[in-house]
């Protein structure tokens, strides 16, 4: 009988300091949690720098049109496409081919930037990229080289006394 | 009119009713169990898996080992370590060579708090399959911690594409042992906590204790493999009898549970007991990390010697084995997965075998079977 | 950066001691109905004649080799065979838990008869699903398993068994 | 313009409330003014000379408000019932949502989602009601209708105030459980009639648990009457006035406090609508507005039996006098309520074998010494 008691009480305590305990929830459009910055490869040591795998930055100067990203994705999301772009000349480029990523096949596993040689090719933190069209989720190199927006009201996660709470 | 496909034998046989729980029941997964009840009281169960079959296996043959990664994750995004570093593992032991130690002990790192991640997601469906609404909210809520953590290393919150051939991809950030630790402080004082409100509930006691009984016999008999086969008094865990990735290096003999019982308890106690070891193993390999690279310096497509091997590691739920085939191509000839939750669906007959209907959730889950691991 | 140095041969011949002692055990019973493939640390890889498989692996249970851990079929077109590969591991004897045998058999492919390879129900009850599994994607049957059903493919598969090497994946 | 937004969805009804307001009088109003002025109909009085002197209606309403039609309907019946159910609603989610460390309804309303059951009444409104096809349409659909009436009816025998009822019989007790004897009835017909296999087992679960959770309750009910001696629940709470018989019977309080629990299916007793075991019981066919209503009456009798609690062992509604009596009933029934939400934030669902051993072999026996309780105390209490 005690063993029932105990049991209950403990399980209505462990209920009830819940009710004081600050909660975890994210109210996330409102507030948006700090990442880590995006995910970047240095190809002459050859391994990444940790960060988070979110939408890709192109840096139009550094690209050379030379499709390593592309062949990277291959078999993975066939998502990066090499097209001629005219909006965005560059020296490096001479045949204007710069890659153009479909967002909506995209698995951000950040092959195509561990096989970029150039440093042309990063991941952000940004991954709001919802869209209510499929064809805007295929970004150009233009959209690719406007890195993403600041972003305001960031949050981190908070760990006090009982509770973990992001404010 | 009414048609309750009732079978009313009139010799006298007992009445028995079929019904099909799955694929689309709040209490199964992707994943079709077939119970035939006879008033309360299953009597007889066949499993249907295969509705979320993609042929995993023939498209690794078309990917090479790189394009590999991202695809083989897929079957079990919550437990994508797991699933990654025995192919690596076999690849590179193919082509006889080894991953830095830091690497290794990375992989160690990731693989347990993948393991710490896929079962407090196991948690989190097991208390609503006893009708507690609390325990699922509560084990969801502190795996975004967890989550978070991976992410720090991995980039993202499921699908880390982390263990390559060789090594890892990257290094861990700096300031992931102190968060790391800090979370851990935290996620302690939360699982007794768990302990009070869920796991010694005298109602969760008696719901679980004594049913569901997969006797020692019957569990190595019918392959079972991981926690289930931990909880029926089998001490076998891979990275224990077979250590890969510096597991030998941790002394972690005394962090593998072991519970007698077989029942629907232990299988809960076991994981219950691994959220707490495996937090335990990654503050011992956080201390013994060396310095030094992540990566053997391999770039695009790796060509593997021709040669069959066959490479098992401690997933989370439980033996993960890869046989692989290299005709010394760039693509793998043939990518055998044997996963473990394949290896529990006989499990499912004799343990559901004359138990209430009411129990057939809680030891349908305590196996921890995915159906999309177990469909490839 | 520090290279992993390779494992002397003196660890390796250590290594495989226990694996040596078993397949002496086997040999022992069995005389010549296997042939030795390979001895590595932990694996044993024996190939034995689809005729045998039954005395085999039944001497193998009786050794300490008590789970099968997978089941695995494999086309080779090239040899006009099937790969039937067995991986057996041992659980309650905590000795030889690091212990794979590694069952291999090869069948003839025909153009006719679906290939037949006596199922190892009867030894281990843990290759049943496995062998459901080998027989759906690779069409071969195993006689003796109490149901072959259809597992993982879908209920209207009108195709060839699909891990064969001659069937390609759409659009590929 | 898309609706996008709570807040739209109700700036649109309201717009459409607000010209239907505008438009029907231009339409009837030249329709009543014909039939009036040609005498075809005697009213008993003119509208349009209410509108010019209200001080004309109150007594009609005055008299409408005596009808026992408004107390049945109004109050103290069904909607002031349902008013406290749908704010017990919010207020369940909300608090288990505290328990679960979650927000919980947040976005329909300015202040912590208070706008929420609103937003599900229209939301269920809005929804399609689908009848299987193998389903007994007759009893389907007057299910909910059936659940309804009979929870108004117990609402019926509950005095709230001291002249605030709507009936009042010598034997107000009996009815009471009698009426709640059709509860079993009705949830089997409303499984068998669905035509599901889960639901034919959550109403055959309904039903075990219903019946074998009664005899404790009417058991204490009657340890009661021992103490009052009297039927009437008036009657009963003039004879709390000395002292609330949750002092003298604690235990038989307890034992009433979980067989209601396992009366109103709710954790760790919801087997007849456990989710993951039979989908969800008896209701698993039901959608949209049916399924409203069930959950609706379901909170009614939520409400009926925690005012039920109130009449028996608080006292109804005696209190100090700076509160109306009716204020201080609805405070205590609320009091109530909260302690039966409390279990679901901490305890799994019991097993049905468990529910059924329980019931018969526990709180049966417990009730029945609690009855000998009742007599010392009753021994007691009069002298």
């Amino acid at each position: 009988m005690s063993y029932y008691f105990n049991g209950f009480y403990k399980a209505l305590r462990a209920a009830l300091k819940a009710l004081v305990t600050k909660r975890i929830t994210l109210r996330y459009p409102d507030v948006k949690l700090n990442i880590a910055p995006g995910y970047e490869y240095d190809p002459k040591q050859g391994v990444g720098l940790p960060g988070f795998k979110g939408r890709h930055i192109l840096f139009i100067d550094k690209c050379t049109g030379c499709q390593l990203c592309s062949i990277a994705c291959e078999n993975i999301a066939q998502c990066i496409e090499m097209v001629k772009s005219e909006e965005t000349p560059s020296a490096a480029n001479k045949k204007n081919i710069f890659p153009q990523i479909d967002f909506g096949n995209c698995v951000f596993c950040g092959f195509c930037v561990d096989a970029c040689p150039f440093y042309a090719i990063y991941m952000t933190d940004d991954y709001e990229l919802s869209s209510t069209e499929k064809s805007n989720l295929i970004f150009t190199p233009k959209q690719l080289a406007t890195p993403p927006k600041r972003k305001e009201d960031l949050v981190d996660i908070k760990i006090k006394g009982r509770s973990a709470y992001h404010d | 009119m009414i048609n309750l496909s009732v079978e009313f034998d009139i010799k006298g046989k007992p009445s028995t009713l079929s019904l099909s729980i799955g694929p689309q029941h709040p209490g199964s997964g992707h994943f079709r169990l077939i119970i035939t009840v006879d008033g309360d009281i299953i009597t007889d169960i066949y499993p249907d898996p295969g509705y979320v079959h993609r042929g995993t296996e023939k498209m690794a043959e078309y990917r090479d080992y790189f394009q590999n990664i991202p695809h083989l994750e897929r079957p079990i995004i919550i437990d994508s370590t797991g699933i990654t570093l025995p192919f690596c593992l076999a690849i590179e032991k193919l082509m006889d060579k080894e991953a830095p130690p830091r690497a290794q002990y990375l992989r160690i790192i990731m693989a347990e708090l993948n393991r710490i991640i896929s079962h407090l997601y196991w948690l989190g469906i097991y208390g609503p399959f006893l009708g507690h609404t609390t325990m699922f909210m509560w084990p969801m809520g502190d795996r975004e911690l967890f989550i978070d953590l991976a992410e720090m290393i991995g980039g993202q919150r499921v699908t880390f594409a982390y263990t390559i051939p060789g090594g890892v991809r990257n290094d861990m950030p700096e300031n992931f042992k102190d968060k790391a630790l800090k979370i851990f402080d935290h996620f302690e004082r939360r699982l007794k906590e768990y302990d009070d409100i869920f796991i010694n509930n005298p109602i969760t006691d008696k719901r679980t204790k004594g049913i569901g009984v997969v006797k020692k016999a019957d569990a190595i008999d019918i392959g079972l493999t991981g926690p289930n086969l931990r909880a029926s008094n089998v001490k076998s865990d891979i990275r224990l009898d077979e250590p890969y990735c510096l597991y030998d290096e941790l002394d972690i003999k005394n962090n593998i549970p072991v519970l007698s019982e077989g029942d629907c308890w232990a299988r809960m106690m076991i994981r219950r007991i691994e959220l707490h070891e495996s937090m335990e193993i990654i503050k011992k390999a956080l201390k013994r990390i060396p310095d030094g690279s992540v990566k053997l310096p391999f770039r695009g497509a790796v060509r593997v010697p021709e040669g069959k091997i066959f490479v098992r590691t401690e997933a989370a739920r439980g033996v993960m084995g890869y046989y692989l085939i290299s005709d010394g191509g760039k693509t793998p000839y043939r990518v055998k997965l044997s996963v473990p939750s394949f290896r529990s669906i006989p499990g499912m007959p004799i343990a559901l075998k004359n138990v209430r209907i009411g129990d057939m959730p809680p030891i349908y889950w305590s196996f921890d079977y995915w159906p999309v691991e177990a469909d490839k | 950066m520090s290279t992993p140095t390779p494992p002397s041969n003196v660890n390796v011949e250590v290594s495989i001691k226990k694996e040596k002692q078993l397949v002496e055990k086997m040999k022992n019973k069995l005389k010549n109905k296997f042939t030795l493939d390979s001895i590595k640390p932990g694996r044993i890889n024996v190939i034995v004649l689809p005729n045998n498989i039954v005395e085999v692996s039944k001497v193998a249970k009786s050794i300490c080799f008590d789970q099968v851990s997978s089941v695995a079929g494999t086309d080779f077109p090239s040899d006009n065979e099937f790969e039937v590969v067995y991986h057996v591991a041992c659980v309650s004897n905590s000795r030889y838990r690091n212990i794979i045998i590694e069952i291999s058999t090869r069948i003839k492919k025909s153009e006719t008869a679906k290939p037949v390879i006596n199922s190892l129900y009867n030894v281990w009850r843990s290759c049943d699903w496995h062998e459901k599994e080998t027989h759906e994607m690779l069409g071969i049957v195993f006689k003796g398993n109490p149901e072959l059903r259809r597992v993982l493919l879908p209920e209207d598969w009108n195709d060839i068994p699909p891990l064969r090497k001659d069937y390609i994946l759409p659009g590929r | 313009m898309p609706i996008e937004t709570f807040e739209q969805f109700i700036k649109r009804i309201l717009t459409i409330v607000f010209w239907l307001l505008i438009i029907a009088p231009m339409i009837l109003a030249p329709i009543l003014f014909i039939v009036i002025e040609s005498g075809l109909i005697e009213f008993p009085i003119n509208p349009y000379a209410l509108i010019a002197a209200p001080d004309l209606i109150m007594p009609i309403q005055l008299e409408l408000m005596a009808s026992s039609f408004f107390k049945v309907v109004v109050f103290p019946g069904f909607t002031t019932a349902a008013l406290v159910a749908t704010v017990m609603i919010l207020f369940e989610r909300k608090f288990l949502a505290k328990i679960n460390l979650r927000v919980g309804p947040l976005y329909a309303g300015k202040f912590e989602g208070f706008l929420q059951p609103i937003a599900d009444l229209f939301k269920l409104i809005s929804k399609e009601l689908i009848i299987p096809k193998k389903a007994d349409k007759t009893f389907f659909v007057a299910i909910p209708f059936m659940l309804f009436a009979v929870v108004s009816a117990l609402l019926s025998v509950i005095p709230i105030g001291p002249s605030t009822y709507v009936a009042r019989s010598p034997i107000s007790l009996l009815i009471f459980f009698a009426i709640m004897g059709f509860f079993p009835i009705i949830v089997l017909l409303a499984a068998w009639s669905s035509s599901n296999k889960f639901s034919f087992i959550g109403g055959l679960r309904a039903l075990h648990q219903m019946i074998s959770y009664e005899i404790p309750l009417i058991l204490v009910a009657v340890s009661v009457v021992i103490l009052s001696g009297s039927l009437d629940l008036y009657q009963i709470v003039i004879a709390q006035k000395t002292v609330w018989f949750i002092i003298p019977m604690f235990l038989g309080a307890c034992i009433f406090y979980v067989a209601s629990l396992a009366e109103l299916e709710r954790i760790p007793f919801d087997m007849p609508e456990a989710d993951t075991e039979i989908v969800a019981g008896w209701l698993t066919e039901y959608s949209g507005m049916f399924f409203g209503v069930i959950q609706l009456a379901i909170y009614v009798k939520f409400y009926a039996l925690s005012a039920l609690f109130t009449v028996l062992f608080l006292g109804g509604w005696s209190g100090p006098g700076i509160l109306p009596p009716e204020a201080w009933f609805l405070m205590k029934t609320l009091i109530v309520m909260v302690f039966m939400i409390i279990p679901r934030g901490f305890n799994p669902r019991i097993r049905i074998d468990m529910m059924v051993k329980i019931g018969w072999k526990y709180l049966i026996l417990i009730s029945i010494i609690n009855l000998l309780i009742a007599i010392v105390a009753a021994s007691i209490l009069s002298g």
